[in-house]
């Protein structure tokens, strides 16, 4: 019994740091994922001429709140035929694979759960795919045909980009040359540029691959109400359907911090060694103040009293994270004594807000797409997937390995391997675009004869 | 790539890995059959090789309704068939009563009527332009379209003080005279609505996903489509140039010049194009129509109860969705014998199978959507 | 104390999830316990300083074939399944060729430190933070001292992937 | 309001079918043409191999309950290149069979299915005649003009409530 406890007691001393991380962030995210769905409905208001949610606080801003109280004490039903274990076991799947995979990743350069995890990238790719079970078991528990059929095309899908996905990394780790996270952002800082510029086609190809692999418009078609009434999670409902969305949303943050860690330089803040720059470290606390001081213009505005106030706290949250923001640099300059003491804090604090901004973009990316465009029919998505992205991803590898080599016998470093990686996305381009025009000329032929099978690809 | 389909071997379907072929029942719920449409699919995989509609959710039994009811009092009920249309059936059901009665509605009252069936035109089309691209997956379209909607709603309330069911018409004129700032009020809407609707097209027209989900989608060919009897803007997009309000005019359509817009492939985006430029017609007829209204009288002489001598009539107007007939056989009394109504929803719906065979899932909303039915009109 | 409650926790989860697998009559429900099993396994590389190991483990089994799997038992028809007899007829060979293993793995084991060159290699244990790191360690050993089986296996892979289509494109 | 009707059409028709056409009228300018049920079919390939009346827009019967065939059976035709209408029109008994247009104008299909289920008209040679508005046990055609939806009712509360209706 004592060496259980003296064993636990070790393993808390030397764990403690990454469990509190790992408490921290399942206990923040569902919040920030409702906020997230907020920002997403506000945001698509705006684009269609209306005005969003509006009643729960002002502007709306309790009402993921509000939703997730309702999703709790919604009536939980389980279909009469469906598989019950299973059926319980999926969504929990799907949403502990996508909080798992954000232990690998490292929000800004202090906070990191599994600190220094020498597989980096290949833990998060790796750990978050297994999220597809908690998809294709929920359909197949379910024991719907649209479920079922939801099931079996988000499996496809994720299978096909995954590859597309793993290949584009691939061409970022080239660059790297490690797979450990915080020293891919590391060699970001030292080359002085962001691997997205120098491999453009692998972030494009990326970021194509990520909006499928998270089922998002105009790849929804997992979920596609139109056709699928709501593919695999059509027969859930209450909570556990909210764990779907919230595996869903998690899943959206992990590929964008996949991405931004990997292509948009992770958490430094644009042209980290241009010393001319430097006042951009003061952005963030500027952006906040500005935020609060809009919040304290429009709180008179505001219809109810109660609305006002609130209105205010908002108001004082941004002046307060501003303060936090601005006085790890403003410290230094008082008293020079305290600037090394200070510095860590310096760059764990703006470091987490310029890869929140990162990734806060990079989402912003995806609505965007998603309230603008259609929704690609199966066939055409796995053919973009197969005869295009992977192909295009394939090549991109090769021609980037040889633009490597020719750098290196040149001596280029840093921004001045543009001159050869450029000309190699190019003609990776090409190459894949012909390769397009070629299959759609076989294809356009093969359809007079018989129609393809979609799930085949 | 396991090609697999009936066309090649005939005999029975070998499925995708030998697994039974699936049944999906699609609807009476569900977000894209617009209504309780209910649609019995048979798939091999995603692939639909046969499917079948059964519909009658929605059956009130008009047609008995109107047996027992007197000429006037049945006129509202056919305002709730085609719910999005209203102004179009009403003003069928009055033309075709008048047919009966051998009168004829004063110019101003027949100038009236077509300005607000044109803009209930517009409407219609820009209900189904909305869902259409929402069954497509295009979420923002529906909510400019409604937008629009709205405002030629706000004028059929100010015209006569219902927005959706409207009962504009009444048999041998209009009841209530134009309110002052008609004119001006469709002026307004026509001038702003030729930007909107380019706006639509930025939106749709060119998108690469657009094109690929509606080209070659739920193909119907002139020929078959004549055999099937679509009408309307399904007839046109076959290539079919034929429209009545060109071929038999009514109302008074003959005054004014427009184009009948017509497809080439008919698939569905060639339905779609049609049906984006009618709205532009429409929108020119409108234009052309306030320019001048006549003055007079807006009701023809019929008394207040009404008695057509023995007989029947067959009528048919060019309604949004295709040709809505009216066909009223009268025993002289003051209730109609028999009021049979064509609805072009029900008709249109026929060609389903025809169009939707070895299309995907997918496929089957595009195509349910492009038909444009309202289930009201389908199962009256 | 940690590490070996660790180890027995996952070695005890891969083989029961492995009994399991073999024992369910749904389909599903067998590969959800193969996942375990696989998922167990990935535990003790882990648990081994073997990270590498652990990842390709999780994305190639558990991300990419038993998805597969799991893809192509949705399609069939479960219920026949379920009919059909659990075990074949073969038991007795069954249990020879399962004793025959057992005393295999036996000697191995009893062997293993009483006669040099025999039984299991046992070398010394490296505390983690003196290990290389493992993905340049398998990179370097694969590119190196095996360069050779490398090549013949992915020309093997090759050569089974473009017999594949080839195979799947007949069907028509 | 009706007239008779002596058009080249009608002639045509007259020379081709004889007795088969039982009579020709105008009703406020539109056309009718009364034939006889059993040769409804080859009237009706003719009319649109010959005559392209292409369009089939509508099928429908009227109920007239006291006449000796209680039925009639309109179709709406019309024709493309005539831009003209014509109105078929035929007579049936109760429990008499009409042949199916189906064959000639696809768009029957369902037409007569609604015919079918609101009149209880069969039609031979219909490839699938089952009710299509109504549910497939309801009792009765309620476009006749005797159809009582008391006496549904009253079934209907007998059946599953298990008394008496009060209607």
């Amino acid at each position: 019994m004592q060496a259980v406890i003296q064993a636990t007691l070790d393993f808390l001393k030397a764990y403690w740091a990454p469990l509190l991380c790992g408490l921290v962030i399942v206990a923040v995210l569902p919040l920030i994922a409702g906020y997230i769905v907020l920002v997403e409905r506000k945001l698509m208001a705006d684009m269609q001429a209306r005005l969003g949610p509006m009643r729960v606080g002002p502007h709306g801003l309790l009402q993921p709140i509000a939703d997730a109280v309702k999703l709790l004490i919604k009536e939980d039903i389980i279909p009469e035929d469906a598989d019950k274990l299973v059926f319980w076991l999926a969504p929990v799947l799907s949403v502990g694979a996508a909080l798992l995979s954000l232990a690998g990743l490292a929000i800004g350069p202090a906070f990191q759960v599994a600190k220094g995890i020498n597989i980096g990238i290949l833990f998060v790719v790796g750990v978050s795919a297994m999220g597809i079970y908690g998809i294709v078991l929920g359909g197949w528990a379910s024991n719907s045909h649209y479920s079922l059929m939801g099931a079996l095309r988000s499996s496809a899908q994720l299978v096909s980009y995954e590859t597309a996905a793993g290949m584009a990394l691939v061409s970022g780790l080239l660059f790297a040359g490690t797979l450990n996270v915080t020293s891919i952002v590391e060699a970001q800082r030292d080359q002085g540029i962001w691997f997205g510029l120098l491999a453009p086609v692998a972030f494009f190809t990326y970021l194509v691959a990520s909006i499928a692999e998270t089922n998002r418009a105009p790849f929804d078609l997992p979920e596609a109400e139109s056709e699928l009434v709501a593919g695999y999670m059509t027969e859930y409902s209450g909570f556990r359907w909210a764990l779907y969305f919230l595996g869903e949303y998690t899943n959206m943050i992990v590929v964008a911090s996949v991405a931004t860690t990997l292509f948009l330089g992770g958490w430094l803040r644009p042209f980290p060694n241009t010393h001319w720059l430097n006042f951009l470290d003061f952005f963030p606390a500027l952006m906040m103040f500005l935020i609060g001081v809009y919040c304290v213009m429009r709180a008179p505005k505001q219809p109810a009293k109660v609305q006002t106030l609130f209105m205010l706290a908002v108001a004082g949250l941004c002046f307060v994270l501003a303060f936090i923001l601005v006085a790890p640099l403003l410290i230094p300059i008082a008293k020079p004594s305290l600037a090394a003491a200070v510095k860590p804090f310096a760059d764990g604090i703006l470091g987490s807000f310029w890869f929140l901004l990162k990734v806060s973009v990079y989402l912003y990316f995806f609505m965007w797409l998603r309230f603008t465009i259609p929704r690609y029919r199966f066939d055409q998505l796995m053919r973009l997937g197969w005869h295009f992205l992977i192909p295009l991803s394939i090549i991109n590898v090769l021609v980037m390995g040889i633009a490597m080599i020719v750098g290196s016998y040149l001596h280029l470093a840093g921004g001045w391997l543009l001159l050869v990686t450029i000309p190699a996305s190019v003609l990776a381009l090409i190459v894949a675009l012909y390769i397009l025009s070629l299959e759609q000329k076989s294809a356009a032929t093969e359809q007079a004869r018989a129609a393809s099978d979609s799930y085949a690809g | 790539m396991a090609k697999s389909t009936i066309a090649e071997t005939g005999e029975k379907p070998h499925t995708l890995l030998g697994a039974d072929e699936l049944i999906l029942n699609m609807g009476p719920q569900h977000p894209s059959t617009h209504g309780v449409l209910r649609v019995k699919l048979k798939l091999d995989g995603e692939r639909v090789i046969g499917s079948e509609c059964m519909i009658g959710y929605l059956h009130r039994g008009v047609e008995k309704i109107a047996e027992n009811r007197s000429y006037q009092q049945f006129a509202p009920y056919v305002d709730r068939m085609d719910y999005v249309a209203a102004v179009s059936n009403g003003l069928g059901y009055c033309e075709a009563v008048e047919k009966l009665l051998v009168v004829e509605a004063p110019p101003r009252a027949k100038v009236i009527r077509t300005i607000l069936t044109e803009l209930q035109r517009i409407a219609s089309h820009l209900l189904w332009l909305g869902t259409h691209a929402l069954d497509i997956g295009a979420l923002t379209p529906v909510f400019y379209c409604f937008r629009e909607r709205e405002e030629i709603l706000k004028i059929f309330e100010k015209y006569c003080g219902a927005r959706l069911t409207t009962h504009a018409f009444r048999i041998g004129g209009l009841q209530y005279e134009a309110y002052d700032t008609l004119e001006k009020d469709v002026e307004r809407f026509c001038k702003a609505f030729e930007s909107r609707i380019t706006q639509y097209e930025d939106l749709l027209t060119q998108n690469r996903i657009w094109l690929g989900r509606t080209k070659g989608v739920g193909i119907l060919k002139p020929a078959e489509a004549i055999a099937l009897g679509a009408t309307g803007p399904v007839l046109r997009g076959s290539g079919v140039k034929w429209d009545i309000r060109k071929a038999m005019p009514y109302a008074a359509y003959d005054q004014y010049k427009f184009e009948i817009p017509t497809g080439t492939t008919g698939d569905t985006y060639d339905r779609y194009l049609v049906r984006m430029e009618e709205m532009r017609q429409s929108r020119l007829i409108c234009l052309q129509a306030i320019e001048n209204i006549p003055a007079g009288p807006i009701m023809a002489k019929v008394g207040k109860v009404l008695k057509p001598p023995p007989g029947e009539v067959y009528h048919s107007i060019e309604a949004p969705k295709g040709e809505l007939g009216y066909y009223v056989v009268s025993d002289g009394t003051v209730q109609p014998y028999r009021v049979r109504i064509r609805p072009p929803s029900f008709v249109n719906l026929e060609s389903f199978d025809s169009m939707v065979r070895g299309h995907l899932v997918a496929d089957v909303v595009a195509i349910i959507g492009t038909l444009d039915i309202v289930l009201g009109e389908v199962d009256r | 104390m940690l590490d070996s409650v660790i180890f027995y926790f996952f070695a005890g989860l891969a083989v029961i999830s492995a009994i399991l697998t073999v024992t369910r009559r749904n389909a599903v429900h067998s590969a959800i316990f193969l996942i375990t099993a696989l998922l167990a396994t990935a535990g003790i590389f882990l648990q081994l300083r073997a990270e590498f190991l652990f990842i390709v483990q999780i994305i190639l089994y558990v991300g990419g074939i038993m998805v597969l799997f799991v893809f192509v038992i949705m399609l069939v028809n479960l219920d026949l399944a379920v009919r059909q007899m659990q075990f074949a007829r073969q038991k007795w060979v069954a249990l020879l060729i399962s004793l025959a293993l057992a005393a295999q793995v036996g000697v191995m084991l009893w062997s293993t430190g009483k006669l040099p060159g025999q039984g299991l290699p046992v070398s010394q244990a490296i505390s983690a933070d003196k290990l290389p790191m493992n993905s340049e360690a398998v990179a370097h050993s694969l590119f190196s001292s095996y360069l050779l089986p490398f090549e013949i296996a992915s020309v093997l892979l090759l050569v089974a992937m473009i017999g594949a289509v080839v195979m799947a494109k007949k069907r028509t | 309001m009706q007239t008779p009707l002596n058009n080249e059409l009608v002639t045509r028709l007259r020379a081709k079918f004889g007795a088969g056409i039982l009579e020709a009228i105008e009703d406020r300018k539109q056309a009718i043409v009364l034939v006889e049920s059993g040769r409804l079919a080859e009237i009706a390939l003719y009319l649109r191999d010959e005559e392209k009346f292409d369009l089939l827009s509508d099928l429908t019967a009227v109920d007239w309950p006291k006449r000796e065939k209680r039925f009639d059976i309109v179709l709406n035709l019309y024709s493309f290149p005539k831009n003209e209408r014509l109105r078929i029109k035929t007579h049936a008994a109760e429990g008499e069979q009409v042949p199916s247009s189906f064959g000639v104008w696809p768009t029957a299909n369902w037409l007569e299915r609604e015919v079918f289920d609101m009149f209880g008209i069969v039609f031979s040679g219909h490839p699938d005649l089952k009710r299509i508005l109504l549910p497939d046990g309801w009792q009765g055609y309620p476009l006749r003009k005797d159809y009582d939806i008391i006496q549904q009712d009253t079934a209907w509360v007998r059946e599953n409530l298990g008394i008496e209706s009060g209607q």
